[in-house]
């Protein structure tokens, strides 16, 4: 343990000695954190952070979790919009929306994807045309978690036809608050509805709202899609609740349950392999010698994709660069929830035809059938992930590309989805 | 054997296919799916009297066409093409070969030319709550009185049987020799002490129910001591009759993905022209492809006579099972975003795959039951 | 059964009356069948043939065999050589090579391949060049069934560096009896040598002995290849010689099996799924749930293949266009062969460690473990059919070309493997 | 539990590396798998001196350097990925591990210190004609005469038995209640009446020989009165230890793989532009990685005495078995026809992946056992 180390425990303590208290409001104790610096403790002293290195930050929060303190969520959109604030934008951003994103009063989405630019994002064709001292924006996004609850939205437009694809982009912040926004739910084939469609009708955006410059939009968007991609692999273990009595424990149990609202199915989608012995032993599966091998096929490649990421971990851990098995956990999972899938279906037999309440465990079996081919599509497809691997990992040629030096308006795409 | 569709076949195939298209686009299948009956008697009655299709495999004899099974297929395929909302299987496959192979001639006359007509509906009630589809597996025991017999016991996953007529069951006898026969009733779907539950299936364009019967008073129709046999005959001709549905759905899949594909653009280029979508869409072919030959191929041989129709039976079964399913997944990958969205229409027929390719037994199952025929 | 047909089955059986005996020397009766046009019937008359419709020959053949009359090997490179004198060759072309490839005298072997062309035949760099009176070539070829014993080869050849690819290339036919021809066999993993290299080091070529124009050649050698591949669909039943007792019977089952010895180990390469069945009772190995499974999918595959394949024959029969059905054999095949290797290890289990005379079957187990990856790789691998079958049947487009228009000798490539 | 590779390990492992490159290109590779014997005395010697690769891994007090599996997996995994011809797994891993767990005190100082030295190479005679891996199946039974056990029987597929200086046996032993029990016995590889064939194997790199046993002279070694469970623990730790060389067979094919591709041109490109090249090198690095992974997940189990350790080595060998044959027969594919030519190396690793495949188990072998450890 490095003295710096011992020295950041020791201030923690203290600190939290004097404040923390479990009987106090959760938007106050947040304050607290912003104020104090400890919340965020890697983002700069001047911008509610102390300036530690980022490896400090693990310590910090045991020492939060030793005596039950709250930490600040790390995850979920508004923090996406916070990394892209600090990198890219004004002091004026800074200090309307670090804090608040701090206490979690607001709530943030992003508006990137457009039903004709899933895989690719950079062909947005939502227009934003400066008309008098406003941007009007008008388009369709889609594939928007929270768009209905969101107060600001981080929104990809395009402000220049005649520029090239990427060039033609800028970046806005969006008061969701306003007529020309319009949200609506988008169902999916398992009957939820995590996601949004939004509908931009001359929707407005002061000047002083644009994050980069004019044109730098794609450049910005990286920023906010790179701290996305590290979100998502943290998603699993986010959303638990700090356990705890007191009304604060309760205030972030609520504020918990409310934001994994829309990811409720996520473990169906990865395919449940948790439950895979249990369901084979009480249905009588498992005396089934055929589905003893399809269970030991999947249980063979969900243990390897497991120790895959205890192995990038470990390497990690110890400061090595990071190796090929780090890049394949996404891969790997997609395969595991289509196996599990697989094998669910037969453990069940003729109750995998049923759903919910008539279906085993209460719909849980029926909804990963219904839920996993979202695993090898959410969050870039497999097949965009193995154009990633085999150029970034592998040094293999990157694909011709055909829309990178014309002006947008003459690459073909399709105007609907 | 003859093996390719003749020229009537394939024109009496365009023709329904057209039919099925007008009568049951996507935006009917949605609208009578979310129904609790799953179909309508009216817009059903007016399909089927034009075109004859609950007909077309019952024999002369009995009021219907005398086709085979292999034209009963093309029925099917275009059915699972279309995801057609009515309740054909449970009466003119299932029950209809039920009777035709394990009823005494008195029920045949009795039952089959209303079935062939389209005025009776029957569901076929052979499951039972462990889902085992074997015909061995049944538990369900007939007490015989003095002139019917009682039912009690309760048969599950029994396609269309909330809402049909008749339904046709199938159940133990205890011989005064103590052995157990197995034999065919009738029940009426308003006997007393019958309760008819809609089980919910995700596939809403297959209705399943959950039938309990408790002292239900029953005939027994059997032409035989025991209908073992002409189950199992019922069975693998329903198994050839489902590969085909299935194949029809598969073929449907393929096709709109591949139209999607070419339309869809991103990156400035077709999808369908990144070299990974063209391996995929023709895997998916190949997929397709021979699954429709193992369809085709076992409902000819079933109509020839074929010695070894239960390995071909399980063959187009497992081989269904396996495609449907595997296009449906490619399908959803390939649509991207937009094919897991309630909107789309491609979950539409993922949920049949999912519901096919366990009705009748899976793949797994099939497998060892090819082997069984082969290895004894 | 038309009015034609029977008149021309009349006319075969009061031929063959008066001209077969099975007590002729295979080449004296050869040269009758020749000289009549009944052994190459849909010939022109002008050439050996009789100018019928090649549906007729069918016909004729049966009409052959009722009475036991050997027919002309259909098959073989020395057919594809007279389908591209026939098509593209000229009159002393005709008369010096027809004769003698219908009596089976003169052996034929084609020289399209490259070390650095192996999927890409049009990449071939081996060169013509034109020296005083005669062409000089230089370069190397490979997979070349028969080089060793063959007469005549079937040679494309570079003739121009400057032209496109594909309009620098034209179409020899070379004496292989020359100092500038050297052979060598090439030993496969298998342990056989089907194939050679044959290695050109100023070879020559008379000017008379190009077929098509100067720079048609690669369109010759179109014609070439699909004749190939059309043979390729009808190896399996080739080779089998007819049986009967008499000296032309002992004949052609020489010559037969010293043809078909290069392709003694293609059954082996298709995963002999005949005898999977048998060898699983015999090894015990049906007794294993697992294992059932496991034949059970190969027997799956095995089958739906065949009956696409008659499908497909049944619908040609019919006389209906080809529907996609057609085009799936060879993935079909090459899926079969993979799946038989994997079950006959698992039959096999610690056996399938061993080969020769200690392997099952005498070491034909062994040659399918080692023969199999052949399938998905002679005769164009799975990725060019796949690509061929997708832009072909399913209208998808084309793969963008780097090289089509550009100077050949602009084109990155290899030099050698 | 500790599951990164510390720095003494990387450096070790980058030694090895280069010194197998140098002292075991393909070209020795193939020189001496087409000699009988597979290997040669003084050249192993020599690599074997220098590195203490048969010392590695036993204990110290039997003369030993006493590191752990993990340690000697990274000698494995080297010289699965060089081919290395010598008797290394024979003696360092299978019959050590026998002596070390079934043998008693005696034997362990008699045997142990040899082989850590390397200068005498054993051979595990255990399985037999049956091919059966389990070690319950073993069917030679030794007979008890006054002072020693004697032999009859064959014995199969036996690593390096043609050669080993000691040939180590596991035979059953009547006891005198009429009961079994399993024994390990030392036989010298001159006895009368042993006569060792070598079988002709299709990975020339690994050679199997078949003894004959005909009333042979034995001794009995073992340390307990059944060594089931000493031969289990064997078993175990010899199928990580195979899962292990496995994986850097199969790395090293993978790499060597994406060079060819980077390497060559068709259609005026570079065959890894192509999208299908791509994607087939991506499925093969996951493959290669996750069973990577396992493998190295199973060593340390082993060493940290994991409770589970016996799926988790099953684990291993099913993960390395489909991962190893997949990349082989994806590398033949990728290198199209030349892939499939002797002079090519590609078929050395084939050849190895297939043996490797079945030897001590297939896949679906250890799936099953897995099963049976998870489901008691």
């Amino acid at each position: 343990m490095s003295m710096n180390e011992e020295q950041v425990r020791n201030e923690v303590r203290e600190w939290l000695k004097e404040n923390w208290s479990p009987n106090l409001d959760l938007v106050e104790w947040r304050l607290k954190l912003a104020d104090s610096g400890w919340g965020m403790a890697n983002w700069p002293a001047e911008w509610y952070g102390r300036d530690l290195p980022v490896s400090l930050v693990p310590a910090i929060e045991e020492e939060f979790n030793k005596i039950g303190a709250l930490t600040i969520p790390k995850s979920g959109i508004r923090m996406l919009a916070a990394a892209t604030i600090l990198n890219h934008g004004s002091d004026m951003h800074k200090e309307k929306f670090l804090k608040r994103i701090i206490t979690g009063e607001d709530v943030w989405c992003q508006l990137f994807s457009e039903p004709g630019s899933g895989s690719d994002l950079a062909g947005a064709t939502t227009k934003a045309v400066m008309v008098g001292n406003k941007w009007v924006v008008n388009g369709q996004k889609v594939w928007t978690t929270s768009a209905h609850k969101a107060h600001w939205g981080l929104l990809l437009a395009r402000t220049d036809m005649d520029d090239t694809k990427h060039r033609g982009l800028s970046y806005f912040i969006i008061d969701m608050n306003q007529p020309g926004v319009e949200t609506q739910p988008l169902m999916q084939m398992n009957g939820h509805a995590s996601f949004n469609q939004v509908f931009l009708t001359d929707a407005e955006v002061l000047p002083d709202f644009q994050v980069g410059e004019l044109g730098d939009g794609w450049q910005v968007a990286t920023t906010t899609l790179m701290h996305e991609r590290r979100a998502a692999d943290s998603l699993r273990s986010w959303g638990q609740a700090s356990k705890g009595d007191g009304p604060i424990y309760d205030q972030e149990r609520v504020e918990t349950e409310t934001t994994m609202q829309p990811y409720k199915w996520y473990p169906q989608r990865a395919g449940r392999v948790d439950l895979i012995m249990d369901r084979a032993k009480e249905t009588g599966a498992i005396k089934d010698p055929a589905i003893r091998q399809e269970i030991a096929k999947l249980m063979t490649l969900h243990k390897s994709a497991e120790w895959t990421a205890r192995r990038a971990r470990a390497a990690q851990e110890q400061g090595k660069p990071q190796g090929p098995e780090g890049s394949l956990g996404k891969l790997a999972a997609s395969n595991v929830a289509r196996a599990a899938a697989k094998v669910h279906t037969l453990i069940s037999g003729a109750n995998a035809m049923l759903t919910g309440e008539d279906s085993p465990m209460d719909g849980t079996i029926a909804e990963i059938l219904v839920s996993f081919p979202a695993s090898s599509i959410a969050g870039g497809t497999d097949e965009i992930q193995k154009n990633i691997i085999s150029e970034r990992v592998l040094n293999m040629p990157k694909e011709t590309r055909f829309d990178a030096d014309k002006p947008f308006k003459d690459i073909p795409r399709n105007t609907v989805s | 054997m003859k093996f390719s569709f003749s020229e009537e076949q394939e024109e009496f195939r365009s023709f329904l296919r057209r039919f099925l298209e007008e009568k049951s686009p996507t935006t009917e299948v949605r609208r009578l799916m979310a129904t609790d009956a799953g179909w309508e008697k009216e817009q059903w009655r007016k399909v089927n009297t034009e075109l004859g299709l609950t007909a077309i495999a019952i024999p002369e004899e009995y009021g219907g066409q005398g086709f085979g099974l292999s034209e009963q297929c093309i029925v099917l395929e275009e059915m699972g093409r279309s995801l057609l909302c009515a309740p054909y299987f449970s009466s003119a496959v299932l029950t209809a070969n039920a009777i035709l192979y394990g009823a005494s001639e008195e029920y045949k006359k009795k039952y089959l030319p209303e079935i062939a007509s389209g005025d009776l509906t029957a569901s076929l009630a052979f499951t039972e709550e462990t889902g085992a589809w074997g015909i061995s597996s049944m538990s369900m025991c007939a007490e015989k009185t003095e002139n019917t017999y009682r039912l009690t016991g309760v048969k599950s996953f029994v396609l269309d049987g909330h809402m049909s007529d008749l339904i046709i069951v199938l159940a133990k006898v205890n011989d005064n020799s103590g052995s157990q026969r197995l034999a065919l009733f009738s029940v009426d779907s308003t006997a007393t002490g019958l309760t008819k539950n809609l089980l919910n299936s995700t596939d809403q364009t297959r209705k399943l129910a959950k039938l309990m019967f408790t002292d239900v008073e029953a005939t027994c129709i059997s032409s035989e001591d025991d209908v073992t046999e002409a189950m199992q005959k019922t069975f693998l001709k329903s198994c050839i009759g489902l590969s085909n549905e299935m194949v029809g759905g598969a073929e449907r899949l393929r096709e709109d993905t591949l139209e999607y594909v070419k339309m869809r653009m991103q990156f400035g280029r077709s999808i369908a022209s990144f070299q990974v979508t063209k391996h995929k869409a023709t895997d998916m072919l190949a997929d397709v492809e021979l699954a429709k030959s193992a369809a085709y191929y076992a409902a000819a041989a079933f109509d020839d006579g074929e010695s070894d129709i239960a390995a071909t039976a399980s063959i187009a079964k497992a081989s269904a099972s396996e495609a449907y399913m595997q296009t449906a997944i490619n399908a959803v990958q390939m649509h991207g975003g937009i094919g897991f969205t309630w909107d789309n229409d491609t979950h539409l027929w993922f949920k049949r795959a999912k519901s096919s390719e366990v009705f009748l037994g899976t793949a797994d199952f099939h497998r060892e039951l090819m082997m069984q025929s082969w290895d004894q």
